[in-house]
């Protein structure tokens, strides 16, 4: 079992002309991903590394209804119309590569997908990849390998980064999951961990954050109160990284202190999930808290 | 990019938000136009919370006062900033400061309300010590925000008066349409202040709106040309599509992806360096952008060795080393360069940089531990 | 068993310190409803016909959790809001007796409530009574009594007019429901034709229309589709009205020649429902197809 | 309330959707200051459908030509409606008719976008031969228009080439926006011209606006005082809150609710007379309202005689009652009146109608059957 994408999962791609979701589209393909179809407003007709395009989301479910999952590289300014397409048309699982959509598109299209009861993975996002399953994202499939440790990032390259020290220490990935970078993403760290935890093939958890927000606090909060029956292990980027924006009195308010990394650390660490100092420790880390 | 306090000012005023009287001005001769009635305030129109206690903020009796404080906060540098221009506003007589706000809950997904009525310098305090006196609610981001939430808020912060309800509900409603209409990060008034005549006045305005929504707002577009909050530099790397922030140590670190750049510039602390910025070129960065990444970091007088760790993913490993090698032909400046490629055409990558004889490192490990020991001069073989 | 409303029914009055709010306040509880509490801002602590008065739904809903049910006398201008602050309180029945509440406003907190879970009768409507059990609305109660006949009303005096004659030829009423006058409104003829089916002490059904819209006609086509095991007779009014305000093309093209009266008496008598000439034949004809 | 087509038109320009040129003239004089170029249309400014047919609308070549047909078309009347504007505008070439449009559908409880690439005067005779030619997409009202809606209808009305779907969303957007700004029941185009050069024209444009929203919009609040659809009676009735419609018949019909105010009218028809009008007092009216609407039938000298049918809930049958005699004090106009008045304070109204020898009836059947009897001559008892 994985969470999210498996050997199921049938694959829209959204912008699959441009130049990012064709070059994509067939490294998910290479990848053995079932990529069903793509959109590209006035390019239906087209073919796109053999796979056939629509001008609408609608066109390629009429036609290819096993659909169940779209990536979307749909440039920023169109990319939330192309997300509340995907939605209307009932897709269930929305993979939103596209970087710097507006705050406001982003958390409208987030919201909307809840009532609609549509997961939104990302914006800014590398996607998610089931080794040997799926792959969903733009990650480079060859850091990854099958197995039992679950992981969700905030990161994009250095969740490549982590994956390959997993991958070369023997720790397979049951599912990789970017949540994405922006402010505001679909998911967030423990939605995505209560999926792992009913995962039986799921035996731990790699959490990679970075500073800003408070998810990674939210998410030690919900540890420490709820428990989590697998070892997690975690690392923070950012503990040199200059200050974020200051966000006027509200972000001050809201945050209350969180958002630096020594906060992130000292949450997670006092929900007893350690961090590793740096990337190439967590192998130590999870073989450690595996046994343990 | 976060308006100036007069900008933001005049937006408020745009949607009928009550602000005081005054004036901006950028040469001290203009002092000699200003009509306001003292007492006045004096304002350093720049991007830094702290400007109050760094004297940024001066109370003015009488004209000729005020020609003395302007002569002496324009143009001088307040918190590392230079102080261009000045907002000189008529006093307002303070009866009580409220604090009232809107912004974006990255938890919760959705713009949420702060209002309280002890509002001034001292908010964060209140929310740390009294937080039940900070009124927090959420909006749905889809419906909007509708009268009877306003109204509810007015009643939470101890209003009564029908009238000041009514006018404290205007002003809310306002604030937030310029929240959803200009796409804002923040919109804050602290305080906002009811005046002994029972009337309320944004005394203080900031607005921060959402860069990547920018593209929507020409209006606001045009403000981002001048100097705020960034360096020349910074600016230079906005141009170019990287993202470039200046730090105190001596380690250039360029990285593709925050993450991983933040990484990187923890991996240089922990092993003893210090790095002298943030740089991420983003995904899939061509040669061109990887040059002009490394130029910025060898013109950089301060910066005495450059780690370049990129993880190919949609990035070519083969487009940075070719940017790499252009940089160095065209800056005459050499510093020790240690390069972590991996991915896509690493193979490729590592050929051109072979060439004139920089080696690739594998390893993030070894190549940060590298780079430190070369600024520190402990070793050598990098090329320099 | 009555439909909407019944002996467990707790109503808020929304208004209630308003020249209607506060007449039908006095005229509901003595005809037994529970009016438990009711809202007008700015009147928090006052009390009318001994009903306690807060400044919001929320406060009210603190006091007093048991109320499910909300009647709205709020002016048009700002009814609106107050059954936006219903909804979000989490109330599930919302009469909106409020007239010439714009359109817009109205489409929009219908599908808001649909959204959320909550039924909204009106606007422009006389409101619900279940004879003996409760009035959550401005009908003068006299005129109604307990029975086995289902109501669906687009009108007021005209219902008061038609459940007299009831009354008086010994039909007591189930539930009557004033579905509203407006063009928009919460729940339609089917809708609350659907409840009374389910209705184990409705026998039969009145349904009085008018003419403009298609609701008549939408409902014939449901009883000719989907079949009702329960005998109807409806009544429409405006045989002789002057046509109303034509929408353009795009009210032809939608309305196809429905929205006059021959259109619907000829769409429900296709159905097999029987269309009293006039209001007074009604119990005659009840009493003919409750016996065939 | 309907506007003009030539305030449609305005409201269109405003947004961005190109119409043709044109000018408004109200005087025969002025067709002299018109420099528009012929082939011109000049189109009388009526709010019915029919007017081209009735000759509302004519085709000139020259300017010649149009100051014939404006000296023949201006203060004349058709369609019973008085012609005080004509809009003349330049033709166009059409290469295509497409019919676009939003309103509000009662069943699915949403706006409604009506679109067809066989616009023009035939368009409901399309609906009904050939209906998948009209395009029928609902809009969530809450999440608003997306841009993939529109770009879905431009494809499935056959339009393939880019900057032309490009032109179409942008058009239909703008009247989108215009549809929910100004609270529409529709704003509709018909036909859409696609031009020879491959531009969209909106040379019709039809907007209506909802009464009941028109506190929000005072500009188009200001457009109501003028004459439009109604009468000057009707115009007063909605004045003092009631609704009224003249209809041929002899019997003035007075009801509370439209439903019952429908039904009377049935009733009165039903019994062989005809109903004169449409009046209703709505829910509550106080005596003054009733007043006003009694005197408006003893005015009118078509009416012959007058039914009250008032069944009291909210409404107080002693003010209905109060209501009557004020008017028969005011009005020196005698007819047959016939009242039936049912509950809230019943006694108390028949009581003071009784005082002028006003019988009250019980029965809305026989009510009616009595005044068909009596405008008929056949009966006498009521005051005449």
């Amino acid at each position: 079992m994985t969470i999210l994408v498996d050997k199921n999962t049938r694959v829209l791609v959204q912008g699959i002309t441009g130049r990012e979701g064709s070059f994509h589209t067939k490294m998910m393909l290479e990848y053995g991903t079932k990529v069903i179809a793509g959109v590209t407003p006035g390019k239906g007709g087209l073919r796109v590394h053999g796979v056939p395009v629509y001008d609408s989301v609608e066109e390629a479910l009429a036609k290819h209804p096993e659909i169940n999952t779209s990536i979307i590289f749909v440039p920023a300014p169109y990319a939330s119309d192309a997300v509340y397409e995907a939605i209307d048309a009932g897709i269930k699982l929305i993979v939103v590569i596209t970087e710097h959509i507006p705050v406001h598109d982003a958390m409208k299209f987030i919201n909307y997908a809840r009532m609609k009861g549509s997961i939104i993975i990302g914006p800014n996002t590398p996607g998610i990849i089931s080794p040997g399953e799926a792959k969903v994202g733009i990650m480079p499939a060859h850091m990854f390998t099958k197995g039992p440790i679950g992981v969700i990032s905030r990161s994009g390259t250095l969740t490549y980064e982590i994956a390959y020290a997993l991958t070369k220490a023997g720790f397979g990935q049951s599912t990789c999951v970017g949540i994405g970078g922006d402010p505001i993403v679909g998911l967030d760290f423990i939605e995505v961990a209560e999926m792992f935890r009913s995962d039986s093939e799921t035996k731990a958890l790699v959490l990679i954050g970075e500073i800003g927000g408070n998810l990674e606090e939210v998410f030690a909060d919900y540890v420490l109160k709820k428990g989590y029956d697998k070892p997690i292990v975690a690392f923070i980027a950012g503990k040199t990284a200059p200050p974020g924006k200051r966000m006027g009195h509200a972000g001050a308010i809201i945050s209350m202190g969180t958002g630096t990394a020594q906060s992130k650390i000292e949450a997670l660490t006092s929900a007893g999930i350690p961090v590793a100092e740096k990337p190439s420790d967590i192998p130590k880390l999870l073989a450690r808290v595996m046994k343990g | 990019m976060e308006l100036y306090e007069f900008e933001s000012k005049r937006i408020f005023m745009s949607k009928g938000i009550p602000v005081p009287r005054g004036v901006v001005i950028e040469r001290i001769e203009d002092v000699n136009k200003v009509t306001l009635k003292p007492p006045l305030m004096v304002k350093a129109q720049i991007p830094i919370a702290s400007r109050g206690r760094l004297g940024g903020i001066v109370k003015v009796k009488s004209l000729d006062e005020l020609k003395h404080v302007v002569s002496r906060l324009l143009n001088t540098v307040i918190g590392g900033l230079k102080v261009r221009k000045l907002l000189i506003e008529e006093a307002v007589d303070i009866a009580r400061e409220y604090y009232l706000s809107l912004t974006i809950d990255r938890v919760k997904r959705k713009p949420v309300i702060l209002a309280s009525s002890e509002g001034g310098v001292d908010i964060e305090e209140v929310a740390r010590r009294e937080p039940w006196k900070i009124i927090k609610h959420y909006i749905d981001p889809i419906i909007g925000l509708r009268d009877y939430e306003l109204r509810r808020i007015a009643f939470k912060i101890g209003l009564r008066d029908s009238s000041l309800i009514r006018e404290f509900m205007s002003i809310a409603r306002a604030m937030y349409n310029i929240f959803t209409e200009f796409e804002c990060e923040l919109v804050e008034s602290n305080p906002l202040v009811l005046t002994v005549n029972g009337r309320f006045v944004a005394v203080d305005a900031k607005i921060i709106v959402d860069d990547n929504a920018l593209f929507r707002h020409r209006e606001l577009e045009l403000l981002r040309r001048e100097c705020r909050e960034y360096t020349e530099l910074e600016l230079k790397a906005r141009e170019h599509g990287f993202t470039y922030v200046e730090l105190d140590g001596e380690i250039g670190i360029i990285g593709n992806g925050a993450g991983l750049t933040m990484a990187t510039m923890d991996l240089v602390k922990y092993y003893g360096g210090n790095p002298a910025n943030f740089l991420d070129i983003g995904g899939g960065a061509r040669a061109e952008v990887v040059k002009e990444a490394v130029k910025i970091l060898l013109l950089n007088p301060k910066v005495k060795g450059i780690l370049v760790n990129i993880l190919g993913g949609i990035t070519r490993a083969d487009e940075v080393a070719r940017g790499v090698i252009e940089a160095l032909n065209e800056v005459n400046v050499r510093k020790p360069i240690i390069v972590r490629l991996k991915g896509t055409r690493e193979e490729e990558g590592r050929r051109i940089l072979s060439k004139v004889g920089i080696p690739l490192y594998e390893d993030m490990d070894e190549a940060a531990k590298r780079v430190v020991e070369l600024v520190k001069g402990e070793g050598s073989g990098a090329r320099s």
